[in-house]
Order: C-alpha cells, then structure tokens, then sequence
C-alpha cells in the first residue's frame, strides 16, 4: 500500500510518501494505526493523539476506525485542514 | 415572443474547479461563468487573501494533496449545486508561497436569486475550509522558523449550521 | 518585527457610494478596497444583472431618487459597519437603460473574517432592495408597452433575519 | 413646499416634481395625504390605497401619517422600490 503525508505530520516523520507491505493482520483502517504506531519513536508520537490525525483512503476522508482496508491503494494522514 | 422551448433556466450549470499556483483574474472568471446566457440575476464571490495584520509574516507556503485536493472541492460543487438552484460554480484554490495581501482562494455563485448566490458561495466556503486538503506553514519576516497554522473551531461550528437547514 | 503602534487593524473602513450611469469594474473596484493594507483577509462581492429568461425583454429603465439614494444607501452602509468589523464596504447601483445580462448593481464587503464579510454584503443588499429609491419598468422585446416591476414579499421577509440576529 | 412624484405614481399624475402652497390646515403628513385627494380623479385613485403610497420627507423614509410637515421642504410620493 502506499502511504502518504502531509503538513507537520511529514516533517515529523520525515517522509512525503512510502511504499509499505503490510502484514496479514492488518484488516482496517484502525489496525493500519496500530501498525503504524510501532515503526518507532516518531511514528509513536504522531499516532498517539489518533483524533488529531485525519486519513483518507483512496482521496475521500474516512473517519471509521472500522474501515476495511481491502482494495485500497493508498492512505494518506494528515492534521486537520487549513484551507480557504 | 420566443418559443417556450427555448428555455434558458434549463441550460445546466456551469462548474469550474481549479487548483493552481497562478493568481486568478476575478473579472475574468465572473464573465466566464455569466456569458452567453441571460438567466443569471445574481453573482456573489468571495476571495480570501493572506492577512498579515502584526507585520510578522513574510508569506504563507500552502502545500496540498494534489490528487485529492480538486476531487474533493469538486465533490462538495457538486452538493452545492444539488442543494440550491446555481447557473453556475467556480472555485480556484492556489499553492505555493503567497505573500500578505495577495489572493488565496476564489468562489463563484451565480443564480437567478440572490440568496441562492449567497448561499452556494458560504456553504462552499465552508466546506473548503474544514474538507478540501490544504494546510498553510507560515514564514516569518525575521527569518525565524514558522508555525503550521491551525485549525480554527469555529470553522467546524460554521459547517452545522448547513445541516440545521432544509 | 515592527513596533505595535503600526496596528493596521485600527486603520478605519473605507466606504465609497456611487450612483452612476455607467457600468462598473468588479476588479477594480476589490483592488481599491483592498490595495495598501494587509488587514483585509475577505472579500465578498454581489453583482446583480438584468435577467431575461423568457427572452421577452428589451431592457430595463431604472428609474431613481437622485437626492435620496445616494444619502439612503449611505446611512444603510453606516450600520453595516457599526454592526460588523468590516475594512471596507463599496456600494454601487446603476440607473438609466440597462439590457439583458448586463450589471444593476455592485455591493462588495470587505474583512479580517469571512463570516462579516458574508453578513455585511447581504445585509447591504437586503437594505438596498427594499429601502434604497429605485425603480425597474421593463422594456418589451415586442415594442408593447412595458410594466413597473412590482416589489416582492419575499424582500421584506429577508430584510426581517437582520432583526432576529445579534 | 415640493413635491415629487416617481415610477407609476409619476406616470399616473403625469408630473415629475410640482411647487405647492398647502392649505394652513395641513400640520401633518396624513393631512398632506388627505389634501392629495382631493386634488382630482388621478390623485383620489394614487393615494387612495395609502398603504401602498411610501413617502419620504426631506429624503428620509416616513411611516408615521402623524409626523409634523413643519420645516419639511421637499415630500415624495412612491411605490415600494424595486432596486437592487
């Protein structure tokens, strides 16, 4: 899958986008977080306060943890929008 | 007297959306959406410009999610026109590095009827500030590293109020 | 930094009324609002235009009050103000033969906040339909002799939210 | 004093603007309006249906048929306005 981020998030983490094989467990969109949360210290921190970071699958935002992750092709997260 | 079959309230809307680094022509983009018909009776357009009222800032640097950016922008055009009858919809988000005073984002809303003008133009409004994936970095005019801009509440609290209405 | 005595949030709205034969430039019109301050973050502009959906009319005379509307828009613009942080308001509203698609009127107000600037320009225009002495007679395509266009209810009740609201 | 006609009420009374010397018993704009219609058929059939007559008095709207004419120089006669 590809991940992708943006504003202090990217900074944080040090990437603007990866590609990543994720294991077998991860089914939605909430274990997608859990995961993320243990690919190290920045990654911990950026993934702790789950209500600041936004995600949407595929360009449209997605709010339930429950999502099923199947078929998607790319994730992205990010804080809340600045816009307009 | 014309036929009633030529009918012009039935010419279907226009709808532009942009996202650009250029600045954008507001006199240019009104007669864009008003030309060749006669059923507009009222255009409302906002632009929000890079504000800099401390003298603190140099610019402001809009990064975007350019793959998703324009779909969603579309995405909300497409429930304003649903929800009110507009002869026409632009909007124009930019990125990049824009200075105090020069121009951010424009809206266009074209009706028959002024409220339905003011209306599509405050509800995409709305919806581009809390929905459309932009987020603003500020640099400094001292040089000093800047802050992400953050989220204001009260942007969320302007988007209830479309759901409190018919 | 500069010092905080240079707050340009303290500098006072501009206000500029017309009443005018000719047509307006929107673009214009925003860059002498705006030009030479980094206060303004919103501008919200409503044009209306002579509409034609029947494609039965001519033109449209405007017929006005030349003491009057000028003072009467005025003191509509000075509450706007009073009532809404604006930086900068512009009203103009044209008189004389006005033809299918072209402008009747400009309102344009201008903001730190997107929301005054909204609020400013429909209260404006809410005033200005039914308080400011003007008066439509329509020309027919056909040579006929033409109507007075006659008010609208609706016009009142718009003007009645602006009692309603803080 | 002056007074001024526009949109249909002008085109009905077939006057633009006229210069009048109101009777001694006209203190207020009712007693202006009630003088009006006695003034022939054309003006009998204007102000007859007052409510739909709007006045201004020296350029400021007036509601009120009991506001004094003293030190008023100019009084119009409309329809309601159709700008905007």
């Amino acid at each position: 899958m590809k991940l992708v981020y943006f504003s202090w998030i990217r900074e944080r983490l040090d990437r603007t986008e990866e590609e990543v094989e994720l294991p077998e467990t991860v089914a939605t969109l909430g274990d997608l977080i859990a995961w993320q949360k243990t690919r190290g210290e920045a990654f911990e921190a950026v993934f702790e306060h789950d209500r600041v970071v936004r995600v949407a699958l595929d360009h449209a935002h997605v709010d339930d943890r429950s999502e099923p992750l199947e078929g998607v092709r790319e994730a992205a997260f990010f804080p809340p929008m600045t816009g307009g | 007297m014309k036929p009633s079959g030529h009918d012009l309230s039935k010419l279907s809307p226009k709808c532009d959306i942009r996202i650009q680094r250029e600045d954008f022509d507001i006199a240019a983009e009104i007669t864009r959406l008003t030309r060749g018909r006669t059923d507009t009776g009222a255009v409302v357009t906002f632009s929000g410009l890079c504000r800099d009222e401390a003298g603190a800032l140099s610019a402001l640097e809009l990064e975007h999610y350019p793959g998703m950016a324009e779909a969603e922008i579309r995405r909300i055009a497409d429930e304003a026109i649903a929800r009110w009858p507009l002869t026409g919809l632009t909007a124009i988000h930019r990125f990049g590095r824009i200075r105090p005073g020069e121009n951010i984002v424009l809206v266009i809303a074209a009706s028959a009827h002024r409220q339905a003008a003011f209306d599509g133009a405050s509800f995409l409004m709305d919806f581009l500030k809390t929905h459309a994936p932009f987020w603003k970095k500020e640099h400094r005019a001292d040089g000093s590293e800047g802050q992400w801009v953050a989220a204001k509440e009260e942007d969320d609290d302007a988007l209830k109020r479309w759901e409190e209405r018919p």
